[in-house]
């Protein structure tokens, strides 16, 4: 019983967000310099006609009241506008541009994630010695690098090795579906590996100080006492319990990493959401903008309702 | 008879601003099996950190000298190796805050076992029958063994807790104040309850308190520990009624009675700092009796009255000049 | 430049590989306002004439019409229209194709069409028969062919819904391949695949009415990162680049590249508000002041440091690359004035603005301090360029600042609405893309233009009368004279200080050869030659 | 003996102990003093002028301009001393108004409680889950670039993670047995949160301040990168941004993006190293290790104590 | 009996259950379910009783620190139960407390000075003088002499003992005439617990200050309070003099309670009475006698009658709550 009212509660507080994030989505990009219709219509010479016809069209003629009901209506139905820049429908851009960036999302998280966590307890672990402060400083450079400098780094040193734009060669011959998977891995290597990278840093000084909390903690000494083995206790005890907050920001950073993609996708020209979102603000492409950033929102709200999720998950002190 | 001996235990705790704290000094006292034992002393006097020394538990931030000796093995000489095959099989260890000396995010029983496999002393279905053999003696259903640490109480976790101390059957048990964190009424009942183990088990005990009247019902035997050092040791009713050492008395006098308006004093003073060099008898500038040469000298643990069992580190208990 | 051997020899097949930083906006004619939308509407429609890019003045030279003819009053062009031309898909292309398509963007050039611009003048488009179209004026048009001549010609049998009712389909109409069928059209080329901001792949057209290209196909794809399409031109991923950054041009010779070089139809130019009635900083409309403005302009530093040599010092507002009708357009007698620190002090000194205490004339009560708006499309060069004009102008006591917009906002800062009188800024800096023929940017300085493309809020009626008369001056050469006293006089009135004109730098990989040597680099919208010739080496 | 480190309080001396007590600490605050000393003085240190070109476009590292030329001809060891001042500038704005924002939040929810915590918790659960890039975006395209918007959509970013941290921390100052001692005695809201409440999470406020110097730089060269950075101002994002504009990537000239990107790490670094070592300090927990591959030492001989003799 | 200075009658505090979306979860938690005790001038009261029972929420709630839902507080003379927050200020004086944590009870970064003259500020305009004065008085009152050396020190470097003492001192300061001690020793170490304790007890001597002593520790109440009020599940199951209640016990909890206070003397060793089954819990408080379930002497009726607090024939104000009583030998 109490399970469920948690879950009702957390599950009502993110459609909560989500309803605040987006009717804020909606006003914000009202108050955008830049007339829509103008944009709208790239036409300068375009008759007050055509651009009375056209602020019908896209319903600009409303009050934003009536527009505001209208962009919730449409989105109920799964209707995110037609996008000013080309005409076509928002959410076809925004899944393709979703499905781009997941893989290179996916695989430089779990990189990181494996690298990070490793590193994090091994520096916990050797606290004190040059061991450990080595892992430390190598976590904290790369906590520290800027993400677009990291990638143009990466793009000055492979410069030539490695494709440095898009998901795919377009013009690839073969077309059997090993010879495309190696070429997507060729493109994925540089934005995954900045990606995995600045991430690295951050997860191994998370789990690092996880670690050395948990390592204070009175059970681990009443390990110790039992005569367990330290990589025992290190793995049961110490790290098993350092995952539940790590697991936590893990997740939550998720959330926030479509959209801290735009640095790396901006630098790699990955066809994925957070380029899209940029182009978007570029463009002036009201619609798109709105749909980016509420698919945007809607992970960091769903990344955080998983975190919670796990986290109650994972700790039994919490009762699902 | 001896079972545990502890020969001039020293324990340094070096400090980050520097410096050394010496929490543990020259400590010597023994343990014969089956006894129960107390190990009083004020707040920082070195009870834990004499305890962790028995373990071989100590931070690294520790140095050590002396012997702990089990049945004339050393324990500290070893290594961490030695010492861990002792540890829970020998000497188990109970700790004050049992809230957070078991694993949150493991069942109860499973911690139990841990050890048992860990040492190969059962296997594990014979660890998991025995886990709820204990969970019974110590009172609580054997389905609480399959709870988290957090969904019992504050007592029937230190059960559970006493429950898995006898998980190897250890030779002594090292209870670290099992009961302040309790409830008068709880403390009552887990102090029955150690007494019952250890009568029926044949357990020596090492009860570490500060609360005298609790050592005086419970145990046969105690040492009183001042400033890192033994004050005194001997059997409780000798502390009691011939205390040897005038702290011992004091500490006694300090503790009201429930049925008399015996005057109650308070020692004066507090107790020396430990990361300075104590010239002479720590526990002169508090001692209502003090010598000439209490300032100038540390006096040694001596026996009082020619009874072995009973030792005193007091100038007024004599000692080589 | 690229040479070109005869067609006979040369190997035929392969994919050609274009690189571009520019990239397809849309493939919506009635939406797509990038030049390289205009190039592939090129390439896989059908249109009327193209340009001839091998000759400097740029003929017209017959594509869909084999011949055009105008009538004695200059109000009535006929053309011939090619036999046996067919669609992708079978479908006749004739005449009447034309007429349909053309009557279209005539029946919405005041809407939909709008940036096609084939209003001007005519009555009627008709096609006589299936190989005459008869076009029909009001006026004696200098500009029909421009007007007419590379306007793509689109099917009827899959443009006419749109077409429908109010037009309003056809700002709307997805334009794009389908499937595995490429898209009907009718140029050289068939587009096969589109992917927006990334790629388009076009495969030869075997029922072109032209001559068959040499290669297979060609793809054009987008770079948004110039570094990264310089490095895939260099690490052999693409084949040909239009567009090179001047800072990569060591970059790019040195890795064996064929590089081409060439002026470029676009200038960079500072705006300096003209607006008669502007109530603010009129000093600003002294023409001495914007002639010492001018003269403490460092063309040189501009052309070196900004575009690294890359483009030539500007002057008139119609740039070298100019030229249509056989005709190149640009005034090079014009008398620049050079760059004259002390010259200017000097006409500054006589306006009377003397300097304060801080160095910075003061005019009318005011310090001459003022904000340049500045399109953010212009960052990079254009951040170098206004340094170095910032430079120059504290010497002569004039302090500007940069006050950095993005081009929706640069253009609400500086260009006027439907029915607005004056837009409240001093200077700005951006660029223009001109077209072939001057008519457009002669246009953009006309009192007419107000409200439209006249940002400058220039107006002088005399200059008005001559674009009018240029309008009707059928013979090029007598256009010309006129055109050139027009840009005189926009350069000594200074609505604009033309800073530079652009070049391009083109480049492709050895392994190409047959590029047709053009003015317009080997890639443009003016014509589909250097696509028909290019092959494998 | 944890409990007593606690009490032990923390005070300015303290804090500064902290900071100029641990080797980690201390060699931040020297690398940050070393950058805000150079960027303080930069107008003076500068060796070139930085609107003024010296050299050839991209010119290499040389001994006159050791880091080179950039594509303006412009000696990029100036160029990164006044980017320096801004990119700190702003760092050090955006971070302070978010610890006045965040932390005013902070302790409002956290002393208050009850509804006033709920409201304002509220409204910073909405701000913490609205991607902050995209939303920095839309309000410097809205508000138009300048340094002083570029500072509030950074410190926009900051504030809430500050709050929530405050705010904890403050619901556990509330419950210490001193603060409820003074409100027992009738002393008011205001002499409690000044004088036991601020006092007391000061030291964390300030290393989260510093952390935030370091996000706030790092956000910078971040929005400077996507072109939404104050165009006139020169800062470390800045100059990043302008070289990959100008293709210095394939101009092979690495040293007019390398040095500024070090730049702003090390400074994130210093941030770090310092706003670090103060949190592990008020966390006394995490000096104690129960587990280490170290062990304690067993010395040889006897205590010197017992030898002392007068 | 002398003015009563502190009477609080049938006092109740509830605290209401945490609930999340609207809907309650669990029920109410009665911390203090009908409290009433009365506290002389010069009186040390002593509650005790098991952890949770209450005594603290009772102590909170007379210092209106959390909300009363019932009964009435009156410190001398004035009802305070529903006091504002102004009209309350200037009654503030008259009752401070002293805290359980010597460690946490002062502002860390607060001088021995500024901690006990912080009172002062808030409820009196002195000049810097005259509060120094007051300061110096009230160590000396504690016993830490000579003032001067204490007044600029920080709490952490003093001991337990002496931090108790400070905040003594800030609650004497003002010269109230309740001080409410929560478990004032039970964090010190038993060597300087008598000091406090004798302190209080010299206070309410020579100040006529009452106090009210919370603390588990039987043999500490029967030492130094006059009367003695054993509280359970937040109620007063039996009051009387500390001696009448200690070696006269008449409530089963209370000899329970007794039962297991440990003998310092090892030879006298004494059998406990181990009350069983589940500790109490204020959330689900049982039917009848609420100590029933726990009761070794229960009878049927114990479990339907809810006893008050009834005098007891031996006339010196010795009342329990039993059903039972009185007992029949
Ligand atoms: N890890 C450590 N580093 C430095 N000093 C320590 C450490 N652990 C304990 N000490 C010091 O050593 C002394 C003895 O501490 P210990 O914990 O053994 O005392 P205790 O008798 O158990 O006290 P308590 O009754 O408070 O538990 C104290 O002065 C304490 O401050
Ligand atoms: N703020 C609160 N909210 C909810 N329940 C509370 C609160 N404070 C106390 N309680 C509950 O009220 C009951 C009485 O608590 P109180 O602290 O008064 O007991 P106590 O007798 O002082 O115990 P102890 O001896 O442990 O200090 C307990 O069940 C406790 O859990
Ligand atoms: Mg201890
Ligand atoms: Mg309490």
């Amino acid at each position: 019983m109490r399970g469920w009212s948690y879950l009702a509660k957390r599950v009502s507080f993110s459609l909560m967000t989500i309803f605040v994030a987006t009717t804020l989505n909606f006003f914000l990009f009202r108050v955008l310099p830049g007339d829509a219709v103008r944009n709208l219509s790239r036409v300068p010479h375009a008759s007050p006609d055509l651009k009375a016809q056209l602020r019908r069209q896209f319903g600009l003629d409303k009050s934003p009241w009536e527009q505001y009901l209208l962009y919730l209506r449409e989105l109920a139905h799964g209707n995110m506008g037609i996008s000013f820049a080309d005409q076509k429908p928002v959410r076809g851009a925004i899944v393709e541009a979703l499905w781009n960036t997941i893989p290179m999302v996916l695989i430089g998280t779990i990189v990181a994630i494996v690298i990070g966590v490793a590193t994090g307890v091994l520096a916990a672990w050797w606290r004190g010695s040059w061991k450990g402060s080595i892992g430390t400083s190598f976590a904290i450079f790369f906590y520290a690098v800027p993400t677009q400098w990291l990638a143009l780094v990466l793009l000055i040193a492979f410069a030539g090795l490695l494709p440095s734009h898009g998901m795919s060669d377009p013009y690839l011959l073969d077309d059997s579906t090993g010879a495309k998977l190696i070429d997507l891995g060729r493109h994925l290597v540089l934005p995954a590996t900045t990606l995995a990278l600045t991430l690295y840093g951050e997860y191994a000084l998370i789990t690092r100080s996880a670690m050395l909390e948990t390592l204070g903690e009175d059970y681990v000494l009443t390990a110790r006492a039992k005569g367990l083995l330290p990589r025992v206790i290190v793995r049961r005890y110490a790290l098993r319990n350092a995952m539940l907050p790590v697991t936590t920001l893990i997740a939550l950073s998720l959330g926030y990493l479509v959209a801290g993609a735009i640095l790396i996708e901006t630098v790699f020209s990955w066809p994925g959401i957070g380029y899209a979102a940029y182009q978007a603000v570029v463009e002036r492409d009201y619609p798109m903008l709105q749909g980016t950033f509420l698919v945007l929102t809607f992970s960091v709200v769903l990344f955080n309702l998983i975190a919670d999720l796990l986290y109650a998950r994972l700790d039994p002190r919490i009762t699902l | 008879m001896t079972l545990l001996e502890v020969r001039d235990l020293n324990v340094w705790y070096s400090l980050d601003e520097g410096g050394e704290n010496h929490a543990v000094r020259d400590l010597s006292f023994t343990l014969d099996r089956g006894e129960r034992m107390g190990l009083v002393g004020e707040s920082g006097c070195g009870k834990t950190t004499a305890l962790l020394a028995l373990m071989a538990l100590l931070p690294p931030s520790a140095s050590v000298s002396g012997q702990v000796l089990l049945d004339g093995q050393d324990l500290l000489a070893g290594g961490e190796a030695i010492a861990r095959q002792h540890r829970w099989r020998d000497l188990a260890l109970v700790f004050q805050g049992a809230m957070n000396a078991f694993n949150p995010v493991r069942r109860i029983e499973d911690q139990i076992i841990e050890p048992m496999l860990t040492h190969g002393t059962r296997t594990s279905d014979s660890a998991r029958d025995r886990a709820r053999e204990l969970l019974e003696m110590v009172g609580i259903t054997a389905a609480a063994g399959r709870r988290f640490p957090h969904e019992l109480s504050g007592g029937m976790r230190q059960r559970a807790m006493l429950a898995m101390a006898l998980a190897c059957e250890p030779r002594v048990l090292i209870a670290d104040e099992p009961t302040t964190a309790l409830d008068t009424m709880v403390q009552a009942q887990i102090l029955a309850l150690l007494t019952r183990l250890s009568d029926e088990l044949g357990l020596a005990v090492l009860l570490v308190t500060h609360d005298l009247p609790v050592v005086s019902q419970v145990c046969s035997r105690a040492v009183v520990m001042y400033a890192g050092g033994l004050a005194e040791a001997g059997p409780v009713a000798d502390l009691f009624h011939r205390p040897a050492h005038p702290y011992t008395r004091l500490l006694f006098e300090a503790t009201p009675d429930l049925h008399s308006d015996r005057e109650v004093v308070s020692i004066p003073g507090a107790p020396p700092r430990l990361d300075e060099p104590i010239v002479g008898c720590s526990f002169r500038p508090r001692c209502d009796v003090p010598l000439e040469v209490c300032s100038d000298r540390a006096p040694r643990p001596l026996s009082v009255a020619d009874n072995p069992g009973h030792v005193a580190a007091c100038w007024h208990n004599g000692g080589a000049r | 430049g690229g040479s070109s051997t005869g067609a006979g020899d040369a190997k035929r097949g392969g994919v050609l590989r274009i690189g571009t930083s520019n990239g397809i906006d849309s493939l919506n004619p009635f939406v797509g306002i990038n030049q390289d939308d205009f190039a592939v509407w090129l390439a896989i429609y059908p249109t009327l004439l193209q340009y001839d890019t091998t000759k400097p003045g740029m003929p017209y030279k017959g594509s869909l019409a084999t011949s055009w003819k105008f009538s004695e009053d200059h109000k009535t062009l006929t053309f011939t229209i090619r036999d046996g031309a067919t669609w992708s898909d079978g479908t006749p292309l004739d005449a009447t194709s034309a007429e349909w398509s053309l009557g279209v963007m005539f029946k919405f050039a005041d809407g939909a069409a709008g940036n096609w611009g084939i209003k001007d003048n005519v009555t009627s488009i008709k096609a006589t028969d299936a190989h005459t179209l008869v076009i029909t004026y009001s006026a004696p048009a200098a500009t029909a062919l421009y007007a007419l001549g590379n306007t793509p010609i689109l099917p009827k049998h899959v443009w006419e819904e749109a077409a429908s009712g109010n037009g309003k389909g056809l700002k709307t109409f997805v334009n794009e391949p389908s499937g595995d069928k490429p898209m009907v059209g009718a140029g050289p080329f068939l587009l096969t695949k589109y992917q927006k901001g990334e790629l388009a792949m076009f495969k030869t057209n075997p029922s072109w009415y032209g001559d068959k290209p040499l290669i297979d196909g060609w793809g054009l794809q987008t770079f948004k990162n110039k570094d990264a399409l310089v490095t895939a031109l260099k690490g052999g991923e693409i084949d040909a680049v239009g567009g090179i950054p001047p800072t990569a041009l060591n970059t790019v010779k040195s890795g064996g590249l064929v590089v081409d070089e060439g002026p470029a139809l676009a200038m960079r130019d500072l705006i300096i508000n003209s607006n008669p009635d502007k109530p603010k900083n009129r000093e600003l409309l002294n023409l001495d002041v914007r002639k010492a403005m001018e003269m403490a302009i460092d063309r040189k530093a501009i052309v070196d440091t900004a575009w690294l040599g890359k483009a030539s010092e500007g002057s008139t507002i119609i740039p070298p690359a100019g030229a249509s009708d056989g005709q190149e357009w640009h005034n090079d007698a014009i008398d620049v004035v050079g760059f004259d620190i002390d010259g200017a002090n000097k006409l500054l000194d006589q306006t009377g603005y003397a300097k304060g205490a801080d160095g910075i004339r003061v005019a009318d009560g005011h310090p001459m301090r003022y904000e340049i708006v500045f399109a953010d499309d212009e960052s990079g060069a254009g951040d170098r360029a206004f340094q170095i004009i910032q430079n120059g102008f504290k010497q002569i006591g004039i302090e500007i600042s940069q006050k950095k917009m993005d081009s929706s906002a640069a253009w609400e800062a500086i260009y006027c609405d439907d029915d607005c009188q004056y837009r409240d800024f001093d200077l700005a800096m951006w660029d223009w893309f001109p077209a072939a023929d001057p008519d457009f940017m002669l246009a953009a300085m006309t009192c007419d233009s107000w409200g439209d493309w006249n940002d400058s809020g220039y107006c002088n009626k005399e200059y008005d009368a001559l674009h009018q008369e240029q309008k009707g001056a059928t013979d090029p050469k007598a256009r010309k004279v006129i055109i050139d006293k027009m840009q005189q006089m926009v350069y000594d009135a200074r609505p604009y200080i033309i800073l530079t004109y652009d070049e391009r730098i083109d480049a492709w990989s050895s392994k190409w050869d047959g590029f047709v040597e053009s003015s317009q680099g080997f890639f443009n919208n003016f014509s589909t030659q250097s696509l028909e010739k290019v092959h494998l080496k | 003996m944890s409990r007593r480190a606690k009490a032990k309080g923390t005070s300015t001396s303290w804090l500064w102990s902290v900071v100029w007590g641990t080797t980690t600490a201390r060699a931040g605050v020297l690398l940050l003093g070393f950058f805000v000393v150079l960027a303080l003085f930069s107008p003076l240190l500068r060796p070139y002028s930085i609107d003024q070109q010296v050299g050839g476009v991209y010119d290499p590292p040389s001994w006159a301009h050791p880091l080179g030329l950039d594509d303006g001809g412009i000696d990029m060891v100036s160029l990164l001393m006044e980017g320096g001042r801004m990119s700190l500038t702003v760092g050090f704005a955006a971070a302070l108004v978010a610890m006045v924002v965040g932390g005013g939040i902070g302790v409002l929810a956290g002393y208050f409680g009850g509804w006033v915590d709920t409201v304002l918790m509220r409204i910073t659960d909405y701000f913490l889950v609205i991607p902050s890039l995209p939303l920095a975006i839309v309000i410097a395209a809205v508000w138009g670039p300048s340094l002083g918007h570029l500072i509030i959509v950074i410190a926009l970013l900051l504030w809430t993670s500050t709050a929530r941290l405050i705010r904890a921390e403050v619901r556990s100052v509330r419950e210490r047995v001193y603060v409820k001692r003074a409100r027992a005695l009738g002393a008011g809201h205001t002499r409690i949160v000044l004088r036991h409440v601020l006092p007391q999470i000061g030291p964390l406020l300030v290393a989260n301040t510093v952390l935030s110097v370091a996000s706030a730089i790092f956000d910078e060269s971040a929005l400077a990168f996507l072109g939404l950075g104050d165009p006139t101002a020169v800062t470390w994002g800045k100059i990043i941004e302008l070289a990959f504009l100008r293709t210095a990537v394939s101009a092979g000239a690495w040293w007019a993006i390398v040095p500024a990107g070090l730049c702003v790490a090390l400074v994130i670094v210093a941030c770090f190293w310092i706003g670090q070592s103060v949190e592990d300090a008020l966390n006394p927990r995490l000096k104690v290790a129960h587990l280490s591959p170290r062990t304690f030492d067993v010395r040889r001989g006897r205590s010197e104590a017992d030898e002392v003799t007068p | 009996m002398s003015e009563i200075v502190l009477k609080v009658d049938a006092l109740e505090t509830t605290f209401a259950p945490r609930s999340s979306l609207g809907r309650s979860k669990g029920a109410p938690v009665r911390a203090v379910d009908g409290v009433s005790l009365t506290l002389a001038r010069g009186e040390m009261l002593a509650l005790v009783g098991e952890s949770g029972c209450g005594k603290t929420t009772t102590a909170q709630t007379i210092l209106r620190m959390v909300a009363a839902t019932g009964g009435s507080v009156e410190l001398a003379g004035h009802d305070i139960t529903h006091a504002s927050h102004k009209q309350m200020q200037p009654l503030r004086r008259n009752i401070q407390i002293v805290y359980q944590d010597p460690y946490e009870a002062l502002d860390p970064r607060f001088r021995v000075r500024q901690a006990v003259e912080e009172p002062l500020l808030i409820h009196e305009r002195l000049s810097k003088a005259e509060r120094l004065a007051r300061v110096t008085t009230a160590l000396e009152t504690v016993g830490l002499t000579p003032p001067e050396s204490f007044l600029d020190r920080f709490p952490h470097e003093l001991s337990g003992g002496q931090r108790q003492r400070v905040a003594i001192a800030a609650a004497l300061v003002l010269d109230p005439d309740v001080l409410v001690a929560d478990e004032p020793v039970s964090m010190l170490d038993v060597s300087v617990r008598a000091g406090i304790l004798d302190l209080l007890a010299t206070l309410r001597r020579e100040r006529g200050m009452a106090v009210l002593m919370i603390t588990h520790d039987l043999s500490t109440a029967a030492r130094f309070a006059d009367r003695i009020a054993v509280m359970y599940l937040g109620r007063i199951v039996e009051e009387g003099p500390a001696r009448t209640v200690v070696d006269d016990p008449q409530h089963p909890y209370t000899r329970a309670l007794l039962s297991v206070v440990p003998e310092r003397d090892p030879l006298l060793r004494v059998v406990p009475v181990l009350l069983t089954g589940e500790p109490p819990n204020a959330a689900n408080i049982p039917p009848g006698c609420r100590f029933h379930p726990r009761c070794p002497v229960a009878i049927a009726q114990c479990r339907e009658v809810d006893p008050v607090l009834t005098d007891l024939a031996d006339g010196e104000g010795h009342r329990a709550a039993c059903v039972r009583l009185p007992w029949l030998t």
